[in-house]
């Protein structure tokens, strides 16, 4: 298995990290495992070029903290969370937007896709269609 | 060549806090010439110099040549110097290095030091430089700090049932408390679990006198190869394994990072984590000690809780684990947390840890892990150390 | 073990230019693939990388975690990563690292990678990022620039008679000449004498066609334990010397640094530079080849301006010096600059430096240094590669 | 002999690195090594704590270059030398202010000292008492 593929795959700033929607990464025709962002090479079985795939707009969170600490131009306090995106998606870290309402691990959430040059590009919300 | 032919002849410190009017220099000056004052060397003894330092980049626009600039302040030049720069790993980083250079016969005495100065005049630069212990390319933008990280891994935990709210109070009061004893510690002052639980909210559950704060220091240790310098009769201290990983991308289910790197440890040692005296783990919010407890195979899975309750892990316990005070007590000067790991252990080994003296160690461990990736460390590094001497 | 238990089993490159869509990733991406595929190998065939890299902390905001983060973009994951910085000589501190490793035993096959990115939005971040290779503590303020460093080096040989005005103009000649000829080159265009004076001056008697300028790219180097992974035919480079060295507080009577340097990479590889057939030069201004002749022995004092006229360091000649065309030509990207060296070398050793193929060369020597302290560089590395495999 | 003098050496804060009218640096007790600004230990001998040391006011300008790209605070053209400072001091970089006057190698310099806070802290002239 050459790594030639990697050569020629698309530039970091080139690869799609959403579609408006949902999150877009990379899932190895070899052994499936996936990237947020996209990789040239899979990180578990050396394939080269994994394919370019979108995410489900929905997830788990795996845990949160509430941040008491601002960071210039982000308000304290923020929640943060850690989300495993459904259908075996990747585990991705990002702000969390309840709305008054209080997370908990275990929570169905949906990501949240933020329009050109919004800061961050994504977030996740509670998934108010789950059970 | 095999492992045990590394001897830690010389260590020593900066004290650990605000030291404002120091520079880089005085810091690494400071911790350098007591490490070789240590080891009865002068600065000709040494072979290779591997220095280690995290943010000077950033924070006092010292890229490129920190370790050739700080050493030339105490008179070494000449030999080769190799800035090694691995987060919060930095300083182990530069240990493992040394052991390299004198396993692969390219010196004989070799110094390693680590050095930080985080405070500087305007607080926002050094969160911001913190932050670059991320991968920026992935996660800049959405605000996510060293403390959130320990947040939402220890949070888990504690959803999970593996760990209570009061554990995590209990091992930041042991900290404390330990921090007391160490004159090189940043913060000496014995805490209540009532001031812990009601101390500012960071990035909830940690407050924050669960967490490592902001801080300047400097660490050194002197390695030579077995038998180049003699032991002047003082307890020698040999390095029994040298071990370090890289992070990788997370699905929850596999070993972490620190069981992965500790068990290459053991295996290279041909020891296991029954055989641990004395550890120095890494806990850049002090509950994170509890994590390594279990990752370190000092106990079970979810039994980090009983074995801290056991009293075990304090001081005067069958397992210390970091009687210095530990990154959050003692202070973490990320280039030179590493270091002074060693340090306080071979110290410990030695019987030297007056005030904090745990009772006759012969194998310590120190853990010291860096930045991180989406859920694991980026880099973890194990060292274990054994004093070969018996105790009378 | 000895030095030539390891070998050069790939190399890569990213050109060398401006790049401006290319992110670290994306450079360290190319050379490291490229090395790997060279060598015939996958990227979980590699025990550990050394990472080189002087100035993203300053200008890519990506301090601590440099390699990890590069290095997960094309899935090496989990082995260590070391972060090594030396200035422009970080890419050879890094392979000499790796050598270390290989022959203490802890890897078998090592990964060698520099990368930088220096063209940003705003020019005037990078040259200061560029003065941070000097000690800030006692230069910072004096305005010393690189180009300075070097413009007064050169113009004390002209004014001691050493080197005409006219020797830096050919050399810089050459040097373009050179890079004409090298697809990864960043500067491909020939130049001729009257250019190269007539072009704008920099800090006098340096012109702008005499220097390297702000430059991307990357390079890669994997380097084996002899035997391990199977020649597949081609010619074999090993590694006969790898040394480095500290500068030093300058009397101006001393041995220069470069020459110690040198001195210790003969000694180590039982050569002398009358049996280099090939070197790679630190000319970050095309005019230090001509320092680097006398420093590295292949001529007397004040022999290198009459050694340049003879022909014998043109590619056609019998001691082709920067066939790649140096840092001037080729490029300069920091840190990637010595691992580009190698690259370079180990093309012109096994034959496959098509259009800039030097006559059948056996020993190729690298000379890679970085930084400024007062008179003499921060530091300096000398590699010497030898083909083992006759010419036909 | 031990390194223990070293440890109480004052900061490099605290070290003069000039009198108002001449650089002060250290010089070895032992080996006579000469350091601008001062060490903590001699770079040649390995002796702590070198003796304070004020340098010679004048020296000879080993080399120059006339700088033609500018830096924040400092317009371009301006020139920097190497100077050995007289009766076996230190090598040290500088600016050389010739005030319309040309350099050149071999000639005598004295140095200025700015004032408090003024960047550089000192710099060269041509030495107009010099031969
Ligand atoms: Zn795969
Ligand atoms: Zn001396």
């Amino acid at each position: 298995m050459g790594l030639n593929a990697a050569l020629t795959v698309p530039t970091t700033a080139q690869r799609p990290r959403d579609n408006g929607h949902a999150l877009v990464g990379s899932r190895c025709g070899q052994c499936g495992a996936v990237s947020f962002p996209a990789r040239a090479v899979c990180h578990r079985c050396g394939t080269p070029a994994p394919a370019e795939h979108t995410f489900a707009t929905t997830g788990v969170l795996l845990t949160y903290t509430t941040v008491h600490v601002p960071r210039p131009g982000l308000p304290a306090p923020y929640t943060l969370g850690q989300v495993a995106l459904d259908d075996t998606g990747p585990t991705v870290f990002g702000q969390v937007r309840m709305n008054g309402a209080e997370p908990a691990a275990g929570m169905a959430v949906r990501v949240r896709i933020g329009a050109d040059g919004e800061t961050p590009r994504y977030w996740f919300e509670p998934d108010r269609f789950a059970g | 060549m095999t492992s045990d032919d590394i001897e830690v002849i010389g260590v020593g410190m900066h004290p650990f806090g605000r030291f404002t009017g120091h520079s880089l220099k005085d810091l690494n000056r400071v911790a350098c010439v007591s490490a070789l004052v240590d080891a009865g060397l002068g600065v000709q003894d040494v072979d290779a110099v591997y220095a280690a330092n995290a943010m000077a980049g950033l924070l006092q626009g010292q890229e490129m040549i920190r370790g050739q600039s700080v050493m030339r302040e105490i008179g070494i030049e000449r030999i080769p110097v190799t800035n090694v720069e691995n987060a919060c790993a930095s300083g182990s980083t530069a240990l493992r290095q040394a052991v390299l250079a004198i396993r692969a016969g390219s010196a004989d005495v070799v110094l390693v030091a680590g050095v930080e100065k985080m405070f500087v005049e305007d607080r926002g630069r050094t969160l911001a430089a913190l932050e670059s212990a991320g991968d920026l390319d992935v996660v800049s933008g959405i605000g996510l700090q060293f403390t959130a990280v320990y947040g939402m891994r220890l949070r888990r935990l504690v959803a999970a049932g593996r760990l209570t709210v009061d554990d995590l109070v209990a091992v930041s009061v042991k900290s404390h408390a330990n921090g007391a004893l160490n004159p090189y510690a940043q913060h000496r002052k014995i805490v209540s679990p009532e001031e812990v639980l009601g101390s500012r909210p960071i990035a909830d559950p940690l407050t924050l006198l669960m967490c490592s704060s902001i801080c300047d220091g400097a660490a050194a240790v002197v390695l030579a190869r077995r038998g180049v310098i003699p032991s002047a009769g003082r307890p020698t201290v040999r390095v029994r394994a040298s071990q370090a990983a890289t992070g990788y991308t997370t699905t929850g289910n596999e070993p972490s990072l620190t069981e992965t790197c500790a068990t290459a440890a053991y295996a290279e040692a041909g020891l296991g984590p029954e055989d641990v005296d004395v550890a120095e783990v890494h806990d850049a919010m002090a509950p994170a000690e509890l994590i390594a407890y279990e990752h370190l195979g000092f106990c079970g899975p979810g039994g980090a809780g009983a074995l801290l309750g056991s009293g075990a892990t304090q001081i005067d316990g069958s397992r210390p684990v970091n009687p210095s005070g530990g990154l959050s007590s003692r202070g973490h000067a990320v280039g030179a947390t590493g270091l002074a790991q060693v340090a306080e252990l071979t110290w410990q080994l030695r019987g030297e840890a007056t005030g904090r003296q745990t009772h006759q160690p012969r194998i310590g461990l120190a853990h010291n892990n860096g930045g991180w990736l989406e859920g694991e460390s980026a880099v973890s590094c194990v060292h274990l150390l054994e004093r070969t001497d018996p105790w009378d």
